[in-house]
């Protein structure tokens, strides 16, 4: 174990794929423009290219290589950059292995961050996860701790489809205990973060670290939440999420994204349907307030859920509780 | 570098391909009205483009690779690909290419170097700069032919991918079947180099990359020119963008319509919207395959007999391959749900 | 009062206001490349534009022609070419006027196809309305009737805000009485299609025709099923939605899209969040399965909502009726 | 056509925005270090392209109009933005000429010409564009401005927009700011004609368009340039492509960390990551700034005392910004609700 930031770790899960298995490519802007970048250093320009800022033919000849049996991990930065190649991502990658019959397979990973709510304005600052998760044959990664970015960063290499990995740019120096050598988390296994019998509590990415300094918060009242990180988004534990609910009736959302863009409703709606039974409450959403996300620093704040709007919320849902 | 003449026997498989996709896709145009309902959605033929496809398509060597649009059924037909599974999908049956999953844009068939397409208007063209980066990885002499239309040089995945292919040396061809239209729009009203009455060929300066036009119907020509560009790619010299110049027989595809109207293919664009009749009639005398044919008998190539012979064979077969495709069963629903996933 | 066929009630809304407002410009790919085009003799070629194959240009032209004063109605045919160009659409145009602190307004239309289930397989019969739903600034309107297709296209072209008009495509030769002269339906009015006290079903597009066929069958049964049309999904009348399910206590969705990339699961999301007191029964949303749309005709058909679906949900959060 | 030469007193003016500029970059840069955390997010400077944004900007006239991209702070200084509201927005306060909701990447100031920027790589492009085609309908002469830099000719949006500009013969000059970087990458590293040692004008041939390059360093060539352009556009002739080259004195942006870590101006890639220093003290000896005023000087058209002059005005100019933006207080909270919609 060593402890690692979260960005030093998914370099390690994509460093460890790289020297394992010499069909992965690491490529795209902004990078391997010397022959000191480490990646070059460790397995050359074959393998390891900066790209022109082209978001379309990166991704796009990710899903050609893939197809010709090469593993492709391309750095996209922020998932806003990927709405230029959207079709590549949505449209293209996931399409292919379905419409020829199961012909090919691509797998690829889109490494990108998002969510970097740090002045980065309008339009550098969403939480586009909702976007990706519910296509048919792409598979959707959101880790909140540098171990889950390894692991689960070297389990999308290995996966045969196209992965979308995002990174949660305010997590980026986050420090984690990270296993040394090959590590992985699988894919559809959620985390229970912290165990309670009172609410529950689902986030994702940064939101997680929130919720979980609310549930602190509230323990000092005598309140347990249970938080649970699903990790991966698609594939979805709905199971995990289901068994808490089932124990706590009680169940809040925490998305980044504002209100009808979130993870969070689609995991209400499978719950509303899925775990109906159990529900003693509303289920609560708190989400990005409906707006751009703004520049200025204390409009930021009051845009993005924080943990008094959580806390007011595992509150709400704990007031008819008898 | 020169591309070494076709002998007489290859001359006679090239025109017997040109052949075979022209009777395949006049099978597909009759389906809809001999066999209502069969086809769904939307299929485009490639009538008008043999020369151009058979003519590129003699270099294809084992481990080679191509990729087209939804224009795609003649591709498969030269690379070796059963015209029965092809009918059949076309037709949405279980014995399809690709198990009725993917229909006539989406004609693929891996073990034979086709490796998909993409319906989605230039999207495909860096699917195949990625392949080439494979190949190139390779090291093995491997080239990837990427067809695509005039209209699709307007996209953005165009200008990105020819750049990147350019500056990484990667061992593509680029094919741009210039048939003067997307859709109902003429190139020169969407195409600043057309409308300047400039070559779309010379796009590739935009690249760094060499950039030639030739007359797509006439598959010698093009046969020299890919041929160029292929050896030249396979030696490592890097991506040429060839303007092979078509005229698309057919319209663009069949009509469009919600289920419950009847398909069929309606008049060329050419007549139906600009009324150029004189256009599409020139266009007609000039058709590739008997322009073709007339060379090689007149050369003293081919026969009128055998070429008489080659045509009744190159009927029976797709006449089999609507037959098989007819008797083709559904697939199961289940199959709807396998293949999401690897 | 007119019988139109969906597709020619659309033109009438252009024309209605092209013909009001001199600043109202229609383009696209594919239209107006002869003098006999409709809208070309009556608008002029300055108004009337053929484009080429390049939708991230002509989006991005019609937020720059919108920020100078004029209000474009983009021609996209299918929802799916949108993807190339998916940041002008969620990341340029609802942004300017935000980050702007509204010196701008991006008053624009982008009209496109979706879920032409017939046979277009992979890449053009998606259904992507969720995408984008939940942008701040942007808004999005899906008639299922002729008479609303006019009167909300004639309301987005004079709405200040980019609107994402979306016709199914499988309505496109419906007929319906349509308003004569001048006719606007508003945004965010939901519509009842068929009023009953037993359960709410909520659908969109031509998902609202299953729906409507389901409940005839179902009121056979002696169920009265209350039909509910959002018409506008962005803003969305979730006011009408939590009147029907207080009255019904039980709410069934029904959405041409996967499970997870579903309007349903937003809207199933906000009940349970506060409409929850109402509710009798688990929330059941009735979608595509998960599944790029298939070619051939019975399995397209299997992985779409059907009316026998529709009918089993409504069945199903019946059966613990008392 | 020609352009007409500037006079002495459009000289000295044009000197006098340059040095405005570089005066604002410099307090948006110390800023970072006098008064930490008060500009967050990421911070673009314009320095070393002042002379190419001036030259530009002399043939600005009222109805015309500019778009440009996150490296922003130089084209409104120029137009006559406030340079209090400008300072007031990069630091996120209630004055700021977005009312905090923009930042520094999204300066806009509609009452000067200024519409907008895009953060996004080329997406400002077509926005360009379709402003020109309102220009077009108005026929008032009005012509649009469209900046970018060198990388943004690899996007879709630039190819695309091109295109459509020329076939429409729309009013807009494409002015490339080619600094011959795209944060970390060398030109030569990602254009396959700079890989080939063209100009990046040559892909003005793609689109049938007049492509020219020119120093941008020399705000008088520049003024000759674009002003012909301008003309020619004004006149109905079609869009150009301007290559003008330029070098960033600065690095590409402020660091880029999380929260809590604070935030400076880096070394310049090109010292920092390829190790040329001489390149960058080649470019620091070349500023355009001292260079213009050395010309004038030299040529007698501004004194020494002058230009001095000059500069302690527009020094006090821009530390009246820094002083104003640091009093002015936070947006309401609700604001930040306000003008989602319109
Ligand atoms: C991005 C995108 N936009 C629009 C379409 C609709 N479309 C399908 S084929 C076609 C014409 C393409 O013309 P061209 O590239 O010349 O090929 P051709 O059909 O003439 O062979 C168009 C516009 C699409 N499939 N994808
Ligand atoms: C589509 C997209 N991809 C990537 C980025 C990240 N990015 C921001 S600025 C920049 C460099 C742009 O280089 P250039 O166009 O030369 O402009 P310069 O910064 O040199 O003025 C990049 C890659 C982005 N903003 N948008
Ligand atoms: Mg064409
Ligand atoms: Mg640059």
């Amino acid at each position: 174990m060593a402890q690692l930031p979260f960005i030093a770790a998914i370099d390690a899960g994509i460093h460890q794929e790289m020297r394992r298995d010499t069909s992965v490519l690491y490529f795209g802007q902004n990078l391997a423009t010397t022959e000191n970048h480490p990646f070059v250093a460790a397995f050359g320009h074959e393998r390891v290219r900066v790209t022109p800022i082209s978001e379309t033919a990166e991704i796009g000849i990710a899903i050609g290589a893939a197809m010709a049996g090469l593993r492709p991990v391309v750095e996209l930065y922020m998932a806003e950059f990927m709405l230029v190649a959207m079709d590549q991502v949505v449209n293209e990658a996931p399409r292919f292995r379905y419409m020829s019959g199961g012909q090919v397979k691509v797998p690829l990973v889109l490494k990108a961050g998002f969510g970097f709510a740090a002045g980065w304005a309008g339009q550098h600052t969403g939480s586009l996860t909702a976007m990706f998760m519910g296509v048919p044959g792409l598979k959707v990664v959101v880790p909140s701790t540098a171990a889950d970015a390894k692991g689960l960063m070297a389990t999308a290499i290995r996966d045969d489809n196209p992965v979308v990995f995002l990174h949660h740019y305010l997590l980026t120096l986050e420090h984690g205990e990270v296993p040394d050598g090959e590590h992985l988390v699988p894919f559809g296994k959620a985390e229970i973060r912290r165990a309670g019998g009172d609410v529950t509590v689902v986030a994702t990415g940064w939101m997680v670290n929130r919720a979980l300094a609310a549930a602190t918060k509230l323990a000092g009242e005598g309140i347990q939440a249970e938080v649970i990180d699903p990790r991966t988004v698609a594939p979805l534990d709905l199971e995990t999420i289901l068994g808490s609910v089932a124990k706590t009736g009680r169940l809040v959302l925490v998305d980044q994204a504002p209100r009808h863009a979130t993870v969070a409703g689609i995991i209400a709606g499978d719950v509303a349907e899925h775990g109906f039974g159990s529900l003693k409450a509303p289920i609560i959403q708190v989400t990005a307030r409906d707006a751009t996300v703004p520049y200025s620093e204390p409009l930021e704040a009051y845009v993005i859920p924080d943990e008094q709007r959580i806390i007011a919320a595992v509150r709400g849902v704990l007031e008819n509780r008898r | 570098m020169s591309v070494q003449a076709l002998n007489a026997e290859r001359q006679i498989w090239v025109y017997k391909q040109m052949l075979r996709i022209r009777e395949f896709e006049e099978s597909v145009k009759r389906s809809f009205t001999e066999h209502p309902g069969v086809i769904r959605g939307h299929t485009h033929l490639a009538d008008g483009a043999e020369a151009s496809i058979v003519g590129s398509l003699v270099h294809f060597r084992l481990g080679d690779a191509l990729l087209a649009t939804y224009r795609c059924h003649g591709y498969p037909l030269v690379l070796g690909s059963d015209p029965k599974a092809m009918m059949a999908e076309i037709y949405g049956r279980a014995d399809g290419l690709c198990k009725g999953l993917g229909g006539s844009m989406h004609l693929t068939d891996v073990a034979h170097g086709f490796l998909g397409t993409s319906g989605i208007v230039g999207a495909g063209i860096p699917h195949a700069a990625g392949v080439a980066w494979a190949a190139q990885i390779r090291k093995r002499g491997e080239v990837v032919l990427s067809f695509f239309g005039d209209g699709a040089a307007k996209q953005g995945a165009f200008h990105e991918t020819l750049n990147i292919a350019s500056l990484w040396k990667l061992p593509v061809v680029f094919v741009m079947e210039n048939n003067g239209y997307n859709v109902v729009t003429l190139t020169a009203q969407e195409d600043a180099n057309a409308a300047a009455g400039e070559p779309l060929a010379i796009k590739a300066k935009a690249y760094a990359m060499p950039g030639v036009t030739v007359d797509g119907g006439d598959p010698l020509a093009v046969h020299e020119t890919v041929g160029e560009a292929i050896e030249r790619a396979r030696a490592g010299g890097g991506p040429t963008l060839v303007e092979s110049k078509v005229y698309r027989l057919s319209a663009h595809g069949n009509l469009i319509a919600p289920p419950g109207v009847p398909l069929h293919y309606p008049e060329h664009e050419a007549i139906a919207v600009f009324g150029r009749r004189d256009e599409y009639e020139a266009a007609l005398r000039g058709d590739p395959v008997p322009r073709f044919r007339g060379t090689l008998v007149s050369g003293g190539v081919l026969s009128s007999r055998k070429a008489d012979e080659i045509k009744v064979e190159v009927a029976a077969e797709m006449s089999a391959a609507v037959a098989f495709a007819l008797k083709s069963p559904f697939p199961r629903l289940e199959s709807a749900l396998e293949n999401v996933y690897a």
